[in-house]
Parts: structure tokens; C-alpha cells; sequence
């Protein structure tokens, strides 16, 4: 099938375009896929209609990469039509990966979602606040919107998935490694990764990459990252600034805490780890430098937000998944 | 992995366990749970019969593991482990589920009792199909033991060491060898004299050939693990030695309480107020006298100098009171026409001769006078008109009269407390202190001389206040551990211990400090931790806060603990 | 107790010439007052007396009764873990404070050395046996074996002239005694905190003092009140010697008439002397109690010149009635001769606790009652017992 | 017919295990709610053990360790205490209400704190009902 062309299709669910970017930022190599596929579905490059991928045999696409985890039918829908269609299915992107930003969202109930946005946000006109239906009638015609769920999942979670890409965005060159392996593969040139694999993303953890100076550990209070002058050299976490680095898979080329910025773990947990959030929130409590508990706590209380940091990309893949609440 | 293949056996334990718990639907519900092929409930599996069953079913149906519910791990785990054993099964390919103790005992609704009896039991069994089998490791023992300090009780150490005929590095910080007993003149209850006691032993150490003796010597660093432990020992005027080292016993003594903090009894302000450890400097040159070179008319003794108080040591330091009494009589026996007043919170005369002593103490009509905790004497010149130098004024306990006291001559019972160095010595050798300063032995009771941190074992003073015979006691039990272990050549260690998979490990260091053994290791060129399996105690305090992952509580995985999960819940 | 009291070290050893063995072997285990019979609130003996001996309290000391509520049935030394003798400590604190009441100071040098004590017995003695005879002979009847009037001869030793000085010493020594008392009054009832009586409180408590005079009533609270019985008929037989002697010496002594209801009692008396010396006398030997186990020089000189007393008496009375009138005159004036020291040593021995002690357990029932009214938890206790009679009058 | 809250407790080998077979061998009757696993140390307890619990349908979870200062493993149960107030905010912020879960130290000799412990636990999470975990997840994914 040397002379055929790769079918391939890029889609989107709940994200912000980002990852559509980062293969854009691969650069002249997005000419070379240009070459090697025929692009059949790309919202942010090409037209292309829901009736168009309808409309193709199943299996009839080579991979479908798509970015973005489910928040609401439309993507659901989506996600389902592109499987049935295609030959191998890339979770590409954090949200995707573990449901990402948007799925930070479970950890507030729906309605509380709406209330925030529909009626209580300031910036609605008086006295038209309304929160939007998934059928409408205006003048004689339905007007259909996609239904907002009740909480985001991230691609494996309503559809099976392949192979993942982590990252927000993926790192270019990773995405060009994936995406050349995944040729690789189909051209019979090379074995297919195993499925249900993190392609893009290397077998270890940030600190593993980290240049930054690393000794024995113990915190005694919190900074947030302005409120220091850090040290360059030294380990982030040492000087009291909550890094995700030791709780996140490799691969993004270290590029937060290189530029003095915490790791915010958007390339997931570590290979053999449940919960990223579970893991770091062990990891940072045990290196506490008390051991009373009225002192632990003024220590938290340095630590805004813990839980939205440890899983800013991963609730949906946490093992609580959202918030219980009712 | 192929399909487990379990036997799960099922106590009845005589009617402890059947009479609560409906073993037969227990055994029922095992034979449900995939992976389990032999189910067998017995009156007592722990039995010899039981066991055999056990052994007999692990061969007959090709048993890989064996769940066991009966009564409390910590009961029978090794009775069972071993049955495997014998069956030619790896110990660790057994899991028990405690439906005795836990579950038989504390619940008389039977059915909510076998209810969580299932739960027990289908949790072990699926615990049991994670477990690995575990092999422990052998380790060679360097017969060379460190002595840190060469007071009564170090100096008894090395030479019960060396007369086993082992080698031995004693280090001594001072200048000299004999401790704090080298200041004392005689010893209470038989009066007879340090002197005597410490020099035989320091010129048997100076004479033996086993012992390697360092003065002015400190130790600087320690690392390894028991039987292969290597220390560098610094000599002032810069002399450095390494030494490769079996075993270490810490008998650094004690230091004795600094008077001066007492604010009551005016020590270093009234010239006539003196330590007890200063009275014994006159007592060996044999003249008790004055400031004044005159001889004393009253003496007063008091007890409990910064112990059993609430502002300094809570705890009591054993030997002043037996101490004092030997003053009362060195004193009377000096300077018969003077009169000795004892002051007391209580008087302390435990062990062998001391009583007696204390009889005789009153013969020698010394007067107790008690005073209450935290309720000091204090001391104030006295008139002119008065025929003595001092006065003491205190509440006495025993007549509930408030006193004055005559004295020419204050002698203060100080107590002892933990060296200032304590905590870098407890730091090097991996040691830790109690809020008093004093190290901690393995167990109060019944492992005195041992500590947490596997060859290294305290004597003496350096770990709670105590006397001669105590110390020595200490000194040789320590040194008898030792050559025991010594005779045994090779140390076994433990198969359950954690383990870093150098493949995860991403050298973030969060664990580094957590290790209360010190038994994690950074490998500054790997750039990767890794722990001393011989060091490490197994608590898995890393294992759980290793944010990769990366460290494996061998027979304490996580997997095994989320199957353990599941099966509970199942 | 704010007042400040210094501590005397060496009061413990000058104790010990009173007899004071062990006591600074006590160890205040409380083991004596446990035993003790007589210990209640607010009087804890013998550990309080102990402790402030050992502490060389003085002046608490000689304000303290407790030695005179003991009457030394050596329980508490039989229970003493550390042998120091708590009942000897007593009885030693006993003799030390007759030593105190004691004005003249004689009592203290009587106690301190035996010979300085016998000397004096032995001295006056001789200056009454020298004085009867020149008596006899110069101014009585002159004819030494002229015992009674019986013969129409006046005799050797007019009762009459006796009876005079019987009177004369009898009244010094009284007012001896009256004046150690009233100091031990003094010392007990105006001592450091122990709060004031009322006159009612005396008057209420007044008949305590005869009734423990006459009949020691307390002491047969011993376990063993053997030592009581025997003491009882000594006590009254000396009484009735003494009340024969003061009132009724010439019925008593003249006349070849006797005068049986008089020597009945005489003979009673005289038969009550005896058991309770014999006992004594073989109790100090045999050591058999622990009263006597520890006796004191000054406690033989006492049994012994009692037994003394007896003896010549008896044989006087044997004499005179058998005619041996000279043989009478001489064996009276050696009576005489052990009489007069005697009586002299009344107010300087053992003898006067005789008074103290009903006096010690008036006093403690009035210091009782005054605490008990400043702490009511004292209700009951020593009051109850030290004052049935106070009930009753 | 109530509710019978099932509790997953996890207990450290030295102290609490050995307490709560003391509540057994001194036959100290109590709730059969709580189901134990066995650690070698309150150390060893991964937050993520707590969480899976929740998620495998758990009503509560109860940690036990020895008593401050008394650890086997002289500081283990530090290590514990420190984790243990981040993991309650964090399971605040996935809604699971406080009662739920629960950390208590009990030593070796305290069995009667043991099963008052289990008592009371079990009484708290019977009045709070079924876990919310429990029925969320199962009805999810229809619901959307």
C-alpha cells in the first residue's frame, strides 16, 4: 500500500485549538504529511462536513488524531463517527489524554456551571439572562445545540482509543515523532507501538530531565512563583514552589521549569501511577518539616488550591473522576 | 501469568471461629473465586494434621499460592510460611485473612460476621495472586567493633570484645580514658573505690592487643550497614584513620547539670555552695574544708540539682541519692564532730545493698529533712549572731514546718542529663533521642541494648541516667549481641524490604529525607536513589510518597494492596 | 505556718542521755502511728514527737503533749521496719520534758548522770538518819528502845514529831510539783500555734485530770493490759500509804492497840506495794515488756528504794508489834532514811508523771476541742475518747 | 431494611493491627463494618489508596496508626499526619463529605479506642448513607 496515501483526519473536541497548533508548529514537516496523506477532515485547515465523514466506509481512515475530550454531544458523536471510521484513533493532547483543562470543570456541579456563566456573570444584560436549551424554536425553525454534559470525559472514557499523545500543547517534535511512527507502522516499515500506548512522551519523569540541582528535601512553607527570587540552579521544589515535575511523565523538553516556571503536569503521570494528583499530593506532604499538626496546617495554608494544581489536567482521569457533590 | 492456582484453607479454630462465622460459606463463596482451586475448611489448620493437609494439597493439586483464614497473621504467619516451605513453596506465596481476632471475636451477629469473613477472605485471595515469591539476602560481618567513648562502659565493651578475641576500635574524645567515674573517690552502696574499679580495666585496654585505642579522637562519619559499616575517625591535630567495622556500641555517658541554672541555691555566687562532683575532688585530696579553711560544723546536702523538676529534667538521675548518702558518711567519718543534713524530694535506694546502706546512713545520724517537687531550699548568708556560715530555708514536708538550716558547707546532687553532642552523635550513627536528649533502645523491655538502626547498639549512660553495675551490665550484654551475631559470620537480611526500579526512578530526591534508617542512597553520577535492602526497615514510608512510582515495598506493592482493595469491595 | 524555726542538729544526741536509742533511724513510714492506740487526730503519735526529735525542735517539742498520751506498749516499736524504737523515743521524751518542767534544773542533772543522783540520795539519807537519832535522843523519848507510848514512856520517835515533817517536806515538795505544772501548763497550752482555750473549755474538761489520776484509764487500751492491772494496785496502795501517812500517823503507829480498819488498809496498801514492785522488779529483769525494756538508772533507783521503803516498813511494823521496841526505832529511822529521799526525788523523777500525765490528757481533750473548732474535720477523734467524763459532768 | 456502610481500614502492622486483634482476644464487641488491610506503617498509605477505595465503591475509609512519637518506625506516622489534611481538602473538593474518611492513632494496648473508633465511625458514615461515589459513576454515563 506503499503508493496509497495515508488517510487522515484531525479533529477536535473540548479543547482550545491549541494541539491543532502544535502540529502546525511542526513546521515544513506538516508539508512532508501533506505529501505522505490525504488530509480528509481538518476544521482548522480545510472544510469539511459531519455528512463528508458520514459518508466514508468504516475503517476508511488510516488515523484520526483528535484533540480534546467529550464535554457535550457534539463532541461524543464525533468521537464515536471518527472511531467507527478509522483504523487507529490518536488521543491527542492532555485533554484528550486525561480530559485537561475543561475537565477541571467537574469539580463543580453542572448547574453551578450555568449559573456562573447564564445568570450571575456580570456581563450579561440585565434581564436577559437566560441559559441555553438543547432544542429552541426561533420563528418556526428548531434550533439544536449539542447538550452540555454533566461533566467532561476524556477520549477513552466513551470511545477506545489507540495510542495518546500527552502535553498541552505536544511538544512539535514529539508530535512529529508520533505522527512518524504511526507511518512507520502502516508502511509495514517499523512494529506499531502497543496499543493503549503513550507514544510522544518518554518512559520516566521530569526531574529525570531537569537540569535544576536536586538535594534531600524539606519544605517549610509555600511560595507561590512571584513571590521569590529564585535560585536558576536549584530544584524548584527545594525552594518552596510547587513543581509537578516529579509526579509528570517526560517528554515536553522541560520547558516550564527551564524558563523558571513549576511544571504544571500536563504530560500526565508517571507509566505505573493511578493518580498523578494522589502521587504529588504524597510526595509534597511527606517532605512537610514539622511535625505539629497546627504547624502542618499553617504550612498548607501556604499551598492555595492544592487540588486543582495537582490535577489541573487530569481530573477526568483521576480516580474520582469529578466532584461528588449533592 | 498463567492462572493462579490457590488453595484456600478455612480455621475453624476448635468452635472460636466456627460457632460465629458459617465456614462452609466461606469455603462455598472461595470456590466461586476464579483462580481458586482447592477450598478446605479444618478444626484446627494450625495443627499438625492442618498442616499437613496444607502440604499434602500445595503437591496433590500443584498449588503456586495459599490463602490461609484463621486467626491473626501475626499469630500463625510463620507456622504457615513454613508449612509452604516444607510443601516446597515460597513462604511469601501465602496470604492470611484474620477472621478470628478480627472478625469471630469482636462480632456476635453471625451473619454480618461471615458477611465481612467472605470480604476478609476474597481480599487474601485476591491479594495472593499479585504476590511474588521473595527471596532474603546474606551479607558478610566484618568482626571489627566501634566503641564511641571509653568510660566505665566502653572501656568493659571493648575488653569483653577483645577477650572474645575480636577486634576493636575505641574512640575516646578526652585526653584520657575513665570517664566521669574517674572523677569519683569511692562508690556507693559498697564504698569501695573508682579508682580501683577504672584502673585495672584502663590498663587491660592499654595492654590488650585487640584493642586499637584512639584519644582525642572523634568519629566523623559512618556509613553502610550492619557487619559492613565504614567509619572516618578524625584525631585532633588533624590525625584521620577509616576503619572497616562490624557492629558499633555508642557509650558516650552523660554530662552532669549545670548547677548554675538553679538560681536558688546562689551556686557560683556563695563561695561555700559546691557540685557534688567538686565535694569528690576534696574527698580524694582528703580534706573537707571551707572557702575558709575552716572545717565544716553543718554540711548540707540537696538532692535532685535540675532532675525530677518541672523547669529542668522531669526524669530522676538514679545516683545521687545513694551518692549522697556515701557523702553523708565519707564526711562524718572525715570530720566527726560535724552534722550532716540530708535534704531530699524522696529518697531513692532501689537495688542490691542500697537499703542497707540507706539504714546506715541514718545511723551515722545524718538528718533527712524532705522537701516538695518543685519546692527548692533557698540558701542565704547567715547573721552574725548565728554559729553558721548559711542558712537554708524550706518547707518540710515531713512535719509541715517551715525550716531554717544551718550550713557551712551546701552540697548540690547534680543530676546528669544527655551530652551536648548527643544529637551529632545520634545524627552519624543513625540514632534517635528521646525529649530528654537520651538515645532510644529498641525496646525498653525487652531490647535494652539494641537500637532501631540494626548494629548499632548503646551501653550506659548515653542512653538513660544509671549506675555502675548498670552500665557495665549494658556494656557487656551489648558486647555479647555482638560476638553473637559475630559467631554467625553471615547476617540474613529480611526478604521484605523496598527496592527503587532504576528504569522509574527519576532522581527528584523526595525521598531522600524520609528514610528514618538513612537507607536511601543518591547516586550523584546515576543521578538515581537507591536503597540499602540490609538498612531498610521495610515501612514504606518512600514507597508511598514516591511521585514516579518508582519504589516497589516488596510484599507491600501497590498492586497487591489495590487487589486487596478490590477483593475487600468485591 | 509561716514562722520560721531552725533546725538543731545536735538536740538528738543530747536526747540520748535521756535514753533515746534509734531515732534517727525512722524513715516516717508511718507504720508506729498505724499501731499505735492512742494516735488520732489531731495527736499523731509517736511519728510527730519522732520527727521533731530528729529535727531538733525544741520549742515544738516542749509544747507537745503527745509523749504523755503514750504509755509505752511498745506496739509501735514491735511494727518499726527500721528498728528505731519509736516506744523508747517516747518514754526517752517523757523524761526529757520532767527535765523541762523541772524549774529547780535538778530533774535535768538527776537524768543526765546517776552518780550525781545517787550522791544526793545518799547524802540526804544520811543527814535524816543522823537528824532522827540526835532527834531521839536529845529531844524525843531518849530511850532507844521506847518504840510507842504504850508503856506510859513517851517514845523514841513521837508520830507527832514524824508527822511534822512528813507535813514539811510533803508541802515543799508539792509546791514543787504545783510550780512544774503550772510551766508544763505554760508550755503546752501557750505554746506556737496552738490556738487559746476558753475558761468554759477547762471547766468542761475539769474532771478528765482525777479521773485519769486515780485510775489511768487510757493505759488498758493496750493490747496487753497487763502492765496496767499490775501498775493499779501500786498506784493505789501508794495513795493509801500516802493519805495513812499524812492523816493518820499516831492512830497508825502508837499504841499496843490497833486500830484494825487503819491497818487493813495498811496491810491492802502495803500488799498492793509489793505485787506491783515484784513485777516491776522482775519485768526490768526479764525484759519481758517492752516498757521495760529499756530502763533507765533512774527508773531502778525508783523500783528499788520503793521496794526499799516496803521492806523496812513491813519489818518495822513486825518489830514493834513483837516488843522489839529498839530494834523498831532503828529500823524506822532506816525507813525514815528511805522515806525522805524518796519523797525528795517526787518532783525531779519518773514519780511526778503521775501528775503530768492525767494532767497531758486534760489538756490534750481542751486543745482538741479548740482545733476541732477551727477545723471541723478534727470532730471526734482523740476528743471522743479523752473525754467521756466531760459528758457526763 | 438500614443501611450497612462498608468501610475499608487501613491499619499499621505495629500499633493499631495489634490493637484491634487485642479488641478480638479480649472479646470487645463492635461494628463488623470495618474491613482491615494491613500496612507495615501509617507511612506506607498512599493517598491513592484512599482514592481507589472511594472509587471501588468504599462508604468510608479509616487510617490507623500509632500514636505520635510512639511510631516503630520512629516518625512514620508523621508522615501520615502530614498527608492526611491535604488528602481531607482534596476529597472536599471532589465533594466527598468529611465523616468519610478518618485518620486515628491507636496503640498496640488500646483496644477498647479501637473498637469505640469503629463504633463511632460506622455510626457517622451510616448517618450520612451510601457513598455518592458509588452511585455516581454507575449512573454517569446514562445520565451524561
Amino acid at each position: 500500500m506503499a503508493d496509497k496515501k495515508l488517510q487522515l483526519a484531525i479533529y477536535w473536541g473540548a479543547a482550545c485549538g491549541g494541539c491543532d497548533v502544535s502540529i502546525l508548529d511542526t513546521n515544513e514537516f506538516i508539508l512532508d504529511v501533506d505529501k505522505a496523506a490525504d488530509v480528509r477532515l481538518w476544521p482548522i485547515a480545510a472544510d469539511g462536513k459531519y455528512a463528508d465523514v458520514e459518508a466514508m466506509d468504516d475503517g476508511e481512515l488510516d488515523v484520526t488524531i483528535m484533540s480534546g475530550g467529550v464535554r457535550n454531544s457534539e463532541n461524543e458523536h464525533i468521537a464515536k463517527l471518527l472511531r467507527q471510521k478509522s483504523k487507529i484513533f490518536v488521543a491527542y493532547g492532555s485533554c484528550a489524554y486525561m480530559g485537561g483543562i475543561p475537565a477541571l470543570a467537574n469539580l463543580v456541579p453542572r448547574d453551578e456551571i450555568f449559573t456562573r456563566a447564564y445568570l450571575d456573570n456580570p456581563s450579561i444584560e440585565p434581564g436577559n439572562q437566560t441559559i441555553p436549551k438543547p432544542e429552541t424554536k426561533v420563528n418556526g425553525y428548531d434550533l439544536n445545540i449539542p447538550d452540555f454534559y454533566k461533566r467532561v470525559y476524556k477520549l477513552d472514557q466513551v470511545i477506545d482509543v489507540d495510542y495518546y499523545v500527552p502535553g498541552c500543547p505536544p511538544q512539535p517534535d514529539q508530535c512529529k515523532a508520533a505522527i512518524l511512527a504511526l507511518v512507520a507502522a502502516l508502511t509495514g516499515q517499523a512494529d506499531p507501538p502497543p496499543k493503549g500506548a503513550v507514544v510522544g512522551a518518554f518512559e520516566r519523569n521530569l526531574c529525570d530531565d531537569c537540569e535544576r540541582e536536586k538535594s534531600e528535601k524539606k519544605i517549610s512553607r509555600f511560595y507561590r512563583p512571584w513571590e521569590i527570587m529564585q535560585d536558576p540552579k536549584q530544584c524548584l521544589m527545594e525552594q518552596g514552589i510547587l513543581c509537578a515535575g516529579s509526579a509528570t511523565r517526560s517528554g515536553c523538553g522541560v520547558r516550564c521549569p527551564n524558563s523558571g516556571i513549576p511544571c504544571r503536569g500536563c504530560y500526565g503521570p508517571a507509566p505505573n501511577v493511578l493518580d498523578q494528583g494522589a502521587k504529588l499530593l504524597s510526595a509534597v506532604s511527606s517532605i512537610i518539616d514539622s511535625q505539629d499538626p497546627a504547624e502542618i496546617d499553617e504550612i498548607l495554608e501556604t499551598l492555595p488550591d492544592f487540588t486543582s494544581f495537582a490535577n489541573r489536567y487530569g481530573v477526568a482521569a483521576s480516580l474520582l473522576q469529578r466532584s461528588h457533590r449533592q | 501469568m498463567s492462572e493462579p492456582r490457590t488453595g484456600v484453607f478455612i480455621c475453624n479454630c476448635g468452635t472460636n471461629i466456627a460457632n460465629v462465622i458459617d465456614v462452609e460459606a466461606v469455603r462455598a463463596f472461595a470456590l466461586t473465586v476464579p483462580g481458586v482451586t482447592v477450598a478446605r475448611t479444618y478444626r484446627y489448620v494450625c495443627s499438625k494434621p492442618g498442616q499437613e493437609m496444607i502440604i499434602k494439597d500445595i503437591k496433590e493439586h500443584a498449588l503456586d499460592r495459599v490463602v490461609v483464614a484463621a486467626c491473626s497473621p501475626r499469630m500463625h504467619e510463620k507456622t504457615f510460611r513454613k508449612a509452604c516451605q516444607a510443601a516446597g513453596l515460597n513462604p511469601y506465596m501465602l496470604e492470611m485473612a484474620n477472621i478470628r481476632e478480627q472478625c469471630a471475636w469482636p462480632h456476635v451477629d453471625g451473619l454480618a460476621a461471615t458477611e465481612k469473613a467472605l470480604a476478609l477472605t476474597s481480599a487474601a485471595i485476591f491479594r495472593v495472586r499479585q504476590q511474588e515469591p521473595l527471596e532474603g539476602l546474606t551479607a558478610e560481618m566484618c568482626p571489627t567493633t566501634l566503641v564511641l567513648g571509653g568510660g566505665i562502659a566502653g572501656m568493659t565493651a571493648a575488653l569483653e570484645l577483645a577477650d572474645g578475641g575480636h577486634p576493636v576500635v575505641l574512640v575516646e574524645k578526652a585526653e584520657r580514658l575513665g570517664g566521669n567515674l574517674a572523677r569519683v573517690d569511692l562508690t556507693a552502696p559498697y564504698l569501695d573505690s573508682a579508682r580501683d574499679l577504672i584502673t585495672e580495666r584502663i590498663t587491660r585496654v592499654q595492654g590488650s592487643s585487640k584493642i586499637k585505642l584512639m584519644l582525642r579522637s572523634q568519629l566523623k562519619s559512618l556509613t553502610g550497614f550492619v557487619g559492613n559499616f565504614d567509619a572516618e575517625i578524625v584525631t585532633d591535630g588533624g590525625g584521620e584513620a577509616t576503619a572497616r567495622l562490624g557492629n558499633v556500641i555508642v557509650a558516650t555517658g552523660y554530662k552532669e547539670f549545670d548547677a548554675a541554672r538553679v538560681t536558688h541555691f546562689g551556686y557560683g555566687k556563695l563561695p561555700n555552695v559546691i557540685t557534688s562532683f567538686e565535694l569528690e575532688k576534696m574527698l580524694t585530696a582528703g580534706r573537707i574544708e571551707t572557702r575558709e579553711d575552716r572545717k565544716p560544723q553543718y554540711v548540707a546536702i540537696i538532692h535532685c540539682v535540675g532532675s525530677r523538676s518541672a523547669e529542668f529534667h522531669g526524669y530522676c538521675s538514679r545516683v545521687c541519692c545513694m551518692t549522697a548518702i556515701k557523702y553523708a558518711q565519707e564526711i562524718k567519718s572525715a570530720v566527726p564532730s560535724c552534722h550532716v543534713l540530708d535534704i531530699y524530694i524522696d529518697m531513692n535506694a532501689f537495688g542490691k545493698g542500697q537499703e542497707d546502706f540507706y539504714k546506715r546512713g541514718s545511723e551515722a545520724k545524718t538528718m533527712f529533712l524532705m522537701f516538695g517537687k518543685n519546692d527548692y531550699p533557698f540558701i542565704r548568708k547567715a547573721d552574725a549572731k548565728d554559729d553558721c556560715d548559711m542558712l537554708l530555708v524550706m518547707d518540710e514536708q515531713l512535719s509541715g514546718k517551715r525550716i531554717e538550716i544551718p550550713a557551712d558547707l551546701v552540697v548540690l546532687m547534680v543530676g546528669m542529663e544527655a551530652r551536648a553532642d548527643s544529637g551529632e552523635v545520634a545524627h552519624l550513627v543513625n540514632i534517635s533521642r528521646d525529649k530528654d536528649g537520651w538515645f532510644i533502645e529498641s525496646h525498653p523491655k525487652l531490647d535494652p541494648v539494641a537500637t532501631t538502626t540494626d548494629g548499632i547498639y548503646i551501653a550506659g549512660c548515653c542512653a538513660a541516667p544509671k549506675d555502675i553495675p548498670d552500665s557495665v551490665a549494658q556494656a557487656r550484654a551489648a558486647a555479647a549481641r555482638i560476638m553473637g551475631r559475630i559467631a554467625k559470620g553471615k547476617i540474613e537480611i529480611e526478604a521484605v524490604y523496598a527496592e527503587v526500579d532504576e528504569d522509574f526512578c527519576s532522581g527528584c530526591r523526595m525521598c531522600n529525607e524520609l528514610c528514618p534508617y538513612s537507607a536511601i542512597e543518591y547516586d550523584e553520577e546515576k543521578k538515581r536513589s537507591h536503597v540499602i535492602s540490609a538498612v531498610c526497615k521495610a515501612c514504606g514510608a518512600c514507597v508511598a510518597a514516591c511521585p514516579s512510582g518508582a519504589i516497589k515495598a516488596r510484599h507491600f506493592t501497590d498492586k497487591q494492596i489495590f487487589a486487596e482493595i478490590e477483593g475487600v469491595l468485591a | 505556718m509561716t514562722a520560721t524555726v531552725r533546725v538543731n542538729p545536735k538536740l538528738i544526741s543530747e536526747l540520748q542521755s535521756y535514753g533515746a536509742e534509734d531515732v534517727q533511724n525512722c524513715y516516717h513510714c508511718g507504720n508506729c502511728s498505724a499501731a499505735c492506740p492512742y494516735s488520732s487526730e489531731p495527736f499523731i503519735l509517736p511519728r510527730m514527737s519522732t520527727r521533731l526529735l530528729q529535727m531538733g525542735l525544741e520549742e515544738s517539742l516542749r509544747g507537745n503533749l503527745e509523749p504523755w498520751l503514750c504509755y509505752y506498749c511498745g506496739q509501735c516499736s514491735d511494727q518499726c521496719p527500721r528498728d528505731a524504737e519509736p516506744g523508747a523515743t517516747m518514754m526517752s521524751l517523757r523524761r526529757w520534758l520532767t527535765g523541762r518542767y523541772d524549774f529547780t534544773g535538778i530533774a535535768r542533772r538527776f537524768y543526765r548522770s546517776w552518780k550525781i543522783e545517787l550522791a544526793a540520795l545518799i547524802i540526804v539519807a544520811l543527814l535524816t538518819g543522823a537528824g532522827l537519832l540526835a532527834y531521839g535522843f536529845l529531844w524525843g523519848g531518849g530511850n532507844l528502845s521506847v518504840f510507842d507510848t504504850g508503856g506510859g514512856q513517851s517514845a523514841f520517835l513521837p508520830a507527832g514529831a514524824i508527822h511534822v515533817v512528813d507535813w514539811v517536806l510533803g508541802l515543799m515538795f508539792i509546791t514543787v510539783v504545783l510550780v512544774n505544772m503550772a510551766r508544763m501548763w505554760h508550755f503546752t497550752m501557750h505554746a506556737e500555734d496552738i490556738p487559746r482555750a476558753s475558761a468554759g473549755a477547762y471547766l468542761r474538761h475539769a474532771l478528765l485530770f482525777p479521773l485519769h489520776f486515780f485510775t489511768q484509764k487510757r493505759w488498758a487500751k493496750c493490747d496487753n493490759n497487763m502492765p496496767w492491772l499490775t501498775h493499779l494496785p501500786l498506784m493505789l496502795g501508794y495513795l493509801t500509804m500516802l493519805v495513812l501517812i499524812m492523816f493518820f500517823l499516831e492512830p497508825f503507829q502508837d499504841g499496843p492497840a490497833i486500830d484494825w480498819k487503819l491497818h487493813t488498809l495498811g496491810y491492802l496498801a502495803t500488799a498492793g506495794l509489793l505485787v506491783g514492785v515484784w513485777y516491776a522488779v522482775r519485768g526490768r529483769l526479764k525484759k519481758n515488756v517492752p516498757m521495760y525494756r529499756h530502763s533507765h538508772s533512774t527508773d531502778w533507783v525508783f523500783v528499788l528504794l520503793l521496794l526499799a521503803i516496803v521492806a523496812t516498813g513491813v519489818l518495822l511494823h513486825v518489830l514493834h508489834r513483837l516488843g522489839f521496841g529498839a530494834a523498831a526505832n532503828l529500823t524506822y529511822v532506816a525507813h525514815m532514811m528511805v522515806v525522805v529521799p524518796w519523797m525528795m526525788r517526787f518532783p525531779f523523777s519518773k514519780w511526778s508523771h503521775m501528775m503530768y500525765r492525767p494532767l497531758a490528757m486534760y489538756f490534750a481533750a481542751i486543745q482538741t476541742e479548740a482545733l476541732a473548732s477551727q477545723s471541723p474535720q478534727l470532730q471526734g477523734g482523740a476528743e471522743d475518747e479523752l473525754a467521756p467524763v466531760a459528758e457526763a459532768a | 431494611m438500614t443501611f450497612e456502610p462498608k468501610i475499608v481500614g487501613f491499619l499499621c502492622n505495629w500499633c493499631s493491627y495489634t490493637g484491634a486483634d487485642l479488641a478480638g482476644t479480649s472479646r470487645i464487641h463492635y461494628a463488623p463494618n470495618v474491613s482491615v488491610i494491613r500496612v507495615m506503617c501509617s507511612a506506607r498509605i498512599d493517598p491513592t489508596f484512599v482514592l481507589k477505595a472511594l472509587a471501588d465503591g468504599a462508604d468510608g475509609v479509616l487510617i490507623c496508626g500509632c500514636h505520635p512519637g510512639d511510631c516503630h518506625y520512629t516518625e512514620g506516622n508523621y508522615k501520615m499526619m502530614r498527608r492526611f489534611p491535604l488528602l481531607k481538602k482534596l476529597l472536599a473538593d471532589y465533594g466527598i463529605e468529611n465523616d468519610r474518611v478518618r485518620l486515628e492513632w491507636v496503640s498496640a494496648s488500646e483496644g477498647q479506642r479501637f473498637a469505640d473508633v469503629v463504633n463511632d465511625m460506622t455510626e457517622r458514615v451510616r448517618a450520612l448513607g451510601p457513598s455518592p461515589v458509588k452511585m455516581d459513576l454507575a449512573t454517569d454515563m446514562a445520565e451524561r
